[in-house]
């Protein structure tokens, strides 16, 4: 199994963690992520609201330079570039008029033949869950989580083709194989605030806090999540929800990498479990995982 | 006048050229993997002089295919019939095989006896025959045994052996010599003696032989079962009957307040379909039975010759391989000498 | 009187000038015959060279009467029925459709102009499509020139 | 052969742009035309008797009408040529108006052209062969498949008439969806008490007989003589004997949930599915009862005083001739599960409008208490979401299920009169309360009632906290909303019966592609289909109240008592027939025929002294289109009126 | 190989489970091949199988309806087999089909044109296209042993020739038409060998209505033709003896082959498949091409 691996801006960044873990875990299941070279920004949300266009010629030339890599399968674990990628492969292949323009941009002939596959699907659908569980060496039993899939993994449906869009719930089976036990709870899709975090930080605090108090209420420790943003929104910005709604949330936001790492008894430091605001490490000694 | 003219093809091509103006030249014509086919020739030198045979005889300029015999109209509320005008243009037909003029005289005593058809005689009249005598029959003409030859001249005006050095043209008929008093000149010695050797030569050509049985006995085996076996095969088309030189039954229809003649085939199904739906040939055996009888029996009764010239062209051309020849040698209970 | 010699009122101009061309038209009663009688009663204009035959459906018509139509010099044949799925019988235009495609393929190949077989579908309603495909089928014809093909009845 | 021509001045309508003096002179020279005149109006009295006269005088046996289009007077010169002792179909139309005066304005070419229209319809009449009107035999009887209202409803008018008119009901008693109703709206009615006496005068009626629990399984024939093959299936009891005393139900020892009550009651193995039920006969569900399952019990056998329970009782295949079907098959509901939003049906509280009126009926498994089915507490807030299914293209209806708006209406008003304070909430795109007294009862549920109408879309339904919290929004004040609700009721759609399609290819009537039955015209004849004889009302043709219902079912039973009152059916002898000799038994017509109007038929053949099949044409089913002939490469069938030899000849006089 | 089919068709007679045989026997002039109909069971050794069989002998069928019969039947006879039983004209239990595998029949005409010294074999031409050498339906199949001349297998596109005349402009096509249709001489042979046009009375002998001129005019010629090609299309399975016994020459394949590659294209429908199939007139697919229509 070789991919061409995109990490994303968040990656090599703020979601450093994100990156550690995510090679960690694919490092000992063997599973080859060749980072792509030059990878430039994936448009991201930003993007598609100023100019459509943009918007796909940027994840083109991404998936062009994987394809020049020979391989062609890209493998990614931001939500956002996850998105992009997938809508800029479903106009490429679908709307020739769109594909003729960037085309024309890029100077070279793409119609979306290079495919997209979030690291949760490798995991599930490539790696196959019996050959994990196999793989697992400690199962973190009596811990309780709440698996959150925000919005751009699973919408829109036709496109992402990734999980149910109403009621997804791949993070779930993946949760159990780990010996975890994921809560049953409606935020699955619920919107955490997203980019609004800088622009109007205090929408993000009521919709984090509604969905941290959602899971709390549903009697999750911890909330895993399989993107930065969302990630961030309900890590970085618990403190100031706490002090606002005068609550005293301690809920660590995993990444379900980390959590998979932890399982197949990688060092909590290399998963980078050091890196969060809400300090998930005393979480994990009390579960008896270290 | 000398009876042998001989000349050359050169001689002949510029004749009918000439004569071209006055006569509409009709002769043999080879069509590239298709055969060989007698139209109007526009520039002379397409006429075919060699030893194939025209898959349709010139019967059809006889008796035509299909002509319409008069018209209706419709005038001052009352119907009128209007003949048709007969053509009056004059034809030469040249390079005729002798077997297919041999057929003309068997349709002569049809059409031109008590019975007078009009469209057939005026055919007849203004149409000059140039026969070629056959330098190499087919492996299945079987003239010899109908009476005739590969040199045969019955019916036809001239006829023309093709020698290798040219061509010597035998004078028959004072229209034959009209044509060809201004062509070539006289035999010498030497070639009337190679024409002799030459007839000699061809009378012996054809191999298939056919002792043609006698009414008689034919009559004695008209319910024998051998009209059924032979008969199987066929698959009721019209190719023995359109393109036998002596076959001249036809159908009358009318088609467009027209009525049209047009060639009718004994083997069609429903030749003898009467209007009451009775039909009193209604299987193959008795269809096919009626061909031989009528050839080689009932048109011997009527008129003293048998109804078949021997050219092969129903042999030849059959999709099914049925052999008349075969099939009449070996009728049962025909006494061999 | 056939085709060849028309009526006496109908002259046979032997160049394209002053020649009519002659098109039949075999409707299908329930909707183009309708739509041809909407053209009538909204009193819509168009050329008089199409005869009407009326037929229940375009189902009904037979290849060989186009076959017919053709053979006996009429310059230009249209078969016109309902709109898929609208046939009063349900399916009739459906087979029409079918059978025809093949007849026009077949003529095209030996060499009769396609233009002087066509097909359309009118419904009650389209009186003003019924007018302008009669007019775009005279233009189309005359362009075709006579039906030369078999006119000279060789 | 003697041809009258008739050429109509129709005022000046074609006398404006057509010589029609020089066209009948014209017309008189062709031949075989023995008389041509023409008249200022052809169709009038005056005219007519014109015609009548001209053909005693002149012996005519031939009329050419040359005037307007057939589809205006061609009935009346049929008649007209009748009267004056001409065979109707020995006369035909040159349409000189509309397709030559109207469109041609040139009066040389347009009266050159009705000339030539002229000689077309002479050499058509010059093939035409004298027909008879066909008359069909009809079997004075009525199938009525469906037994809700509208079967009932057609039942009781066809037998009001003295004909008798056969029900067939696929559950174990008649009543349909209705039975299940608690009230109905605008009137507030019980359902029950409007639909029981309509029940029992059927079941009473002499000229009805009922076939319950019963399936259709096949249709042949056409109209006037239908045969119908009906699997009775087996009911384990015996009518006859069968007083209804309830001893059997009373005593079964099984509970299985009760489909009548949309699994929120539970019932018996041996039952009847609702108290009023008709025929008051139980039905044993052989796959729950313990005696068909484990061979064991069979006490109801024992108890029976009548010995009405028979367990080796078998389905029962019957054959019965109609001479109409009215089919009253109804609808079933919108399946729900397939909105994620609403939960994907994984909700016990998120309940559709059938399961609200099962609570809200006193005889109901909830006595009438609206509940909620989680944990049986009474519920105080109930939101209803309206246009579940309908009206959405994506995964629902294209089209609006009509009555929705009406019956959530009267739910809120039935919840607020079960649970004065519990409290309505209707989310809906548009409230449509058209018929008589229906925007009222909206109006009266809203103000007196206080019901909240929200006009928005619900977005998402998800429990928390043993609630249902619905978030939606109020498009009105533009507020974003959230209801922790007791209960959720969808107001799903009405859509076909599954098997609809099946019967719809039993009876050859076409159905569009939601699987409704298609009618003959929209507007014309909504309640008749294109195959003759079968005829639709209430909600398998579009979703319907029980007022439309009614009337389409009254509408339906007229239109088939109109068949029977007739004892044979005059038909146009327009159809298909075949030459027997010309045949080969090929049977590409049959492939073609799309009325399966042809059938095999075995001849004893002159010629090959033996059997063979051929075609043969039904005259009662053939309904002329004449698709079989151009199939037919032999030409051995042809089709009267329009047939080969009147086609060719008018091609030839073109 | 022709002695394993006269052992079968000996004891299939013997046994009775058929009246007749239907095979081939050598012509009268020695060289060619003619049909041959046989029932009893010592005639059979006079049966032959070469590249000289051309013949559809189901054409015979239609003459014995109601007895049993055996019939030789190479891969194209046996697929116009399957249109009769299509069309019902024949009961499989009265057939008992004695399958042949056919490597190549000869094409005479195109014999007698070659000389000698080429390789060419004179194969037909539609034995070049020929898909599968075994009959997709028979009772017993008699296998070839040894290798026989094989028909080079030349074209890959079976429509080639087709294609090419379509290309030409419609003069140019009319002219080719027109002095092809002009030398038929209506002796209808090409109806009277196909083993599908078996019908009582057939459209072109019917006059009330006459459907097409008895004349011998190109108009008369043009239309017996062209009804010919639509009464066969979806029916035809080429088995080339309409144009082998044409006795003037017409190319009567190319015109099927028109129909045939039109029908395949354009609703994908292929002739002699199954005996299952329906009639590809007498049904319709809901979008069936109608761009030609207004």
């Amino acid at each position: 199994m070789r991919y061409a691996y995109f990490p994303g801006c968040s990656l090599h960044s703020t979601a450093k963690e994100y990156d550690l873990s995510t090679k960690a875990v694919a490092g000992t299941l063997g599973i080859e992520l060749i980072e792509i070279p030059e990878w430039i920004c994936c448009g991201a949300t930003p993007a598609h609201i100023t100019m459509h266009l943009l918007s796909l010629a940027l994840p083109v030339k991404n998936l062009l330079l994987a394809k020049k890599m020979d391989s062609y399968e890209v493998a990614t674990c931001c939500a956002a570039c996850f998105n992009r990628l997938k809508v800029a492969n479903h106009f490429m292949e679908n709307d020739s008029v769109h594909r003729d323009k960037v085309n024309e941009i890029i100077g070279e002939q793409y119609s979306g033949e290079v495919k997209v596959r979030h690291f949760l699907d490798i995991l599930i659908n490539v790696f196959w869950l019996k050959n994990l569980s196999e793989r697992i060496i400690k199962r973190l039993d009596n811990l309780k989580v709440a698996c959150y899939y925000g919005c751009l993994l699973t919408r829109p449906g036709e496109v992402t083709q990734f999980d149910d869009v109403e009621e997804p719930h791949l993070m779930d089976d993946l949760m159990k194989i780990l010996g975890v036990e994921p809560v049953d709870w409606p935020y699955k899709t619920e919107c955490c605030g997203a980019s609004f975090s800088l622009t109007k930080t205090d929408i993000v605090l009521k919709l984090s806090g509604d969905i941290l108090q959602m899971a709390y209420d549903e009697g999750a420790q911890a909330i895993v999540v399989a993107c930065p943003l969302c990630q961030s929104n309900l890590d970085l910005r618990q403190a100031m929800i706490n002090k606002k709604f005068k609550k005293n949330f301690d809920m660590p936001i995993l990444y379900f990498t980390q959590l998979v790492g932890l399982a197949l008894g990688i060092d909590p430091l290399k998963l980078g479990l050091n890196k969060h605001i809400v300090n998930p490490l005393k979480l994990i000694k009390s579960v008896g995982v270290l | 006048m000398p009876s042998e003219k001989f000349f050359v093809k050169e001689d002949l091509y510029n004749k009918l050229e000439e004569l071209s103006k006055e006569f509409e030249i009709i002769g043999p014509r080879e069509l590239p993997n298709k055969g060989i086919f007698y139209q109007s020739l526009k520039n002379t030198r397409d006429l075919y002089l060699g030893e194939g045979f025209a898959i349709e005889p010139i019967k059809r300029f006889f008796l035509k295919p299909s002509e319409w015999i008069f018209d209706e109209r419709f005038r001052e509320n009352k119907n009128i019939l209007e003949g048709i005008p007969l053509p009056a243009d004059k034809r030469i037909i040249i390079s005729v095989r002798p077997c297919e003029t041999r057929g003309l005289t068997l349709l002569d005593k049809v059409f031109d006896s008590d019975y007078k058809d009009n469209f057939y005689i005026n055919n007849r009249k203004r149409t000059i025959i140039i026969g070629l005598a056959c330098n190499k029959p087919a492996k299945n003409c079987f003239c010899t045994s109908m009476g005739g030859s590969p040199i045969e001249s019955r019916g036809m005006d001239v006829l023309i052996f093709d020698m290798d050095r040219g061509l010597i043209a035998e004078i028959l008929t004072d229209r034959g010599r009209e044509l060809f008093a201004s062509i070539g000149e006289g035999l010498n010695e030497g070639q009337r003696r190679l024409l002799k050797e030459d007839k000699e030569k061809k009378k012996d050509l054809v191999e298939k032989k056919l002792s043609p049985p006698e009414g008689k006995e034919l009559d004695k085996i008209f319910e024998s079962d051998y009209w059924e076996d032979v008969s199987r095969p066929c698959i009721g088309c019209g190719i023995c009957t359109y393109l036998c030189p002596t076959c001249h039954c036809f159908d009358l229809v009318d088609e467009r307040r027209k009525r049209l003649r047009c060639y009718d085939s004994c083997s069609f199904p429903d030749f003898t379909l009467e209007a009451s739906g009775v039909n009193p040939r209604p299987t193959k055996k008795e269809r096919y039975r009626q061909r031989v009888f009528h050839k080689f029996d009932y048109f011997k009764k009527n008129f003293g010759e048998n109804l078949c010239v021997g050219c092969g062209r129903c042999i030849r051309h059959c999709p099914v391989k049925i052999d008349i020849a075969d099939i009449v040698d070996k009728v049962p209970g025909l006494k061999k000498e | 009187m056939t085709a060849t010699e028309g009526s006496p009122e109908r002259k046979r101009g032997k160049d394209k000038k002053d020649w009519e061309p002659r098109i039949v038209g075999f409707l299908c009663k329930w909707c183009s015959y309708a739509g041809a009688d909407l053209a009538g009663t909204s009193r819509l204009q168009y050329p008089p060279n199409i005869r009407i035959v009326r037929v229940p459906c375009s189902g009904r018509v037979n290849p060989l009467f186009v076959l017919k139509c053709l053979v006996n010099g009429i310059d230009g044949v249209l078969v016109s029925g309902c709109h898929i799925g609208d046939c009063h019988y349900s399916e009739g235009n459906f087979y029409a459709r079918r059978r025809f495609v093949i007849l026009k393929r077949l003529l095209e190949y030996l060499g009769i102009d396609p233009r002087r077989f066509q097909m359309s579908w009118i419904s009650a309603s389209e009186g003003d499509k019924w007018a302008r495909v009669v007019k775009e089928l005279v233009e189309e014809i005359k362009q075709a020139g006579p039906n030369t093909e078999f006119r000279k009845g060789i | 052969m003697k041809i009258g021509v008739f050429v109509c001045h129709c005022g000046t309508n074609i006398a404006a742009t057509v010589d029609v003096e020089r066209v009948s002179q014209e017309a008189a020279k062709e031949p075989r035309v023995k008389f041509s005149t023409t008249y200022r109006y052809m169709c009038s009295d005056p005219g007519q008797n014109l015609i009548k006269e001209a053909v005693k005088k002149h012996h005519l046996d031939r009329i050419v009408i040359a005037s307007c289009s057939p589809s205006l007077h061609e009935k009346t010169f049929r008649k007209c040529a009748e009267k004056a002792g001409v065979n109707p179909y020995l006369m035909e139309m040159a349409n000189i108006r509309e397709h030559c005066s109207w469109v041609h304005q040139d009066r040389v070419e347009a009266t050159a052209k009705a000339i030539e229209l002229i000689r077309l319809a002479l050499a058509k009449v010059s093939r035409n062969k004298p027909l008879e009107y066909l008359y069909i035999p009809i079997e004075k009887k009525v199938l009525i498949i469906g037994g809700g209202i509208a079967g009932i409803q057609s039942a009781i008018d066809i037998a009001f008439a003295n004909y008798p008119a056969v029900i067939l009901e696929r559950e174990p008693s008649i009543g349909g969806r209705m039975a299940r109703f608690d009230k109905t709206f605008p009137t507030l009615d019980c359902a029950a008490c409007i639909l029981t006496p309509k029940m029992v005068t059927v079941s009473q009626s002499k000229h009805v007989t009922m076939h319950t629990y019963s399936e259709i399984e096949g249709v042949k024939g056409h109209v006037g003589d239908f045969t119908v093959t009906i699997r009775k299936k087996a009911r384990s009891v015996d009518i006859n004997k069968c007083t209804g005393c309830g001893a059997c139900y009373n005593k079964c020892p099984v509970r299985v949930p009760s489909e009548f009550d949309m699994g929120l009651g539970k019932r018996t193995a041996i039952y009847i599915p609702f108290p009023q039920a008709v025929p008051n006969v139980p039905v044993i569900d052989r796959q729950n009862c313990l005696w068909f399952t484990k061979q064991k019990c069979g006490i109801c056998k024992k108890i029976c005083p009548f010995e009405a329970i028979d367990y080796d009782m078998q389905d029962e295949i019957i054959e019965e001739k109609f001479g109409a079907i009215i089919v009253a098959s109804g609808f079933t509901q919108f399946n729900h599960a397939v909105y994620g939003e609403y939960g994907y049906g994984k909700y016990k509280d998120a309940i559709t409008g059938l399961h609200f009126e099962r609570m809200a009926n006193s005889s109901g498994p909830t006595g009438g208490k609206i509940i909620r089915p989680s944990d049986g507490k009474e519920a105080r807030d109930v939101v209803f979401i309206q246009c579940v299914g309908s009206r959405d293209e994506q995964k629902g209806l294209s089209y609006c299920s009509r009555l929705c708006c009406m019956y959530t209406a009267k739910h809120a008003l039935l919840l607020k009169e079960h649970n004065k304070d519990a409290q309505a909430y209707v989310f809906y795109i548009d409230i449509r309360a058209a018929g008589k007294n229906y925007e009222e009862f909206v109006k009266k549920v809203q103000d007196e009632y206080g019901a909240v109408y929200l006009r928005g879309r619900v977005s998402r339904i998800f429990e928390k906290s043993g609630k249902l919290i619905v978030r939606g929004a109020d498009t009105l004040s533009g507020a974003q909303i959230e209801i922790k609700a007791d209960l959720v009721v969808l107001a799903t759609g009405l859509v076909a019966q599954p098997d609809a399609p099946g019967l719809a290819r039993m009876l050859h009537i076409p159905y569009d592609r939601n699987n409704l039955f298609t009618e003959a015209h929209p507007k014309l004849a909504p309640v008749e289909t294109i195959t003759s004889g079968v005829f639709l009302t209430g909600a398998c043709q579009s979703p319907k109240d029980i007022p439309d219902t009614v009337a389409t079912a009254s509408a339906a039973s007229v239109k088939a008592l109109g068949l029977m009152v007739q004892d044979r059916l005059q038909r146009e002898p327009l159809v298909a027939k075949v030459d027997a000799k010309t045949c080969s038994g090929c049977f590409a017509c049959i492939q073609a025929c799309s009325f399966t109007a042809i059938e095999e038929e075995e001849i004893e053949d002159k010629r090959l002294k033996k059997k063979r099949l051929i075609a043969k044409v039904l005259e009662g089913v053939c309904t002329g289109c004449g698709n079989c002939t151009a199939v037919c490469r032999m030409s051995a069938i042809d089709l009267e009126g329009f047939s080969n030899r009147q086609i060719m000849e008018e091609i030839e006089a073109l | 190989m022709i002695d394993r089919i006269k052992k079968k068709a000996e004891e299939l007679l013997r046994t009775k489970q058929v009246d007749l045989i239907i095979g081939y026997k050598r012509a009268p002039d020695g060289v060619s091949v003619a049909p041959v109909f046989i029932d009893k069971a010592e005639e059979t050794k006079e049966l032959i199988w070469d590249t000289y069989c051309v013949y559809n002998l189901s054409n015979y069928l239609k003459d014995f309806r109601g007895r049993k019969i055996g019939i030789i039947a190479k891969a194209c006879d046996a697929r116009s087999i399957i249109v009769l039983l299509q069309e019902n004209q024949l009961k499989r239990k009265d057939i008992f089909i004695i399958g042949v595998e056919c490597s190549g029949i000869v094409d005479e005409k195109k014999l007698l044109s070659i000389s000698p010294q080429t390789s060419e074999l004179g194969f037909d031409e539609r034995c070049r296209s020929c898909k599968p050498s075994k009959p997709p339906i028979y009772d017993v199949l008699i296998v070839q042993e040894g290798q026989r001349p094989q028909a080079p297998r030349l074209e890959k596109d079976p429509y080639g020739s087709v294609r090419k005349s379509e290309a030409k402009s419609i003069s140019e096509k009319f002219k080719l038409w027109q002095e092809e249709f002009s030398r038929c001489i209506r002796c209808y042979a090409c109806r009277q060998i196909c083993p599908l046009c078996y019908c009582p009375r057939c459209v072109a002998d019917q006059t009330q209505p006459s459907w097409l001129s008895r004349a011998h005019s190109f108009r008369g010629n043009f239309t017996w033709n062209v009804t010919r090609a639509m009464h066969l299309a979806g029916r035809c399975i080429d088995c080339g003896e309409c144009e082998r016994a044409c006795p003037v020459g017409i190319p009567l394949r190319d015109i099927n082959k028109k129909i045939e590659k039109d029908v395949k294209e354009l609703f994908n429908y292929e002739a002699g498949l199954s005996a299952e199939q329906k009639a590809l007139l007498s049904c319709f697919d809901k979008n069936d091409p109608e761009d030609f229509i207004r």
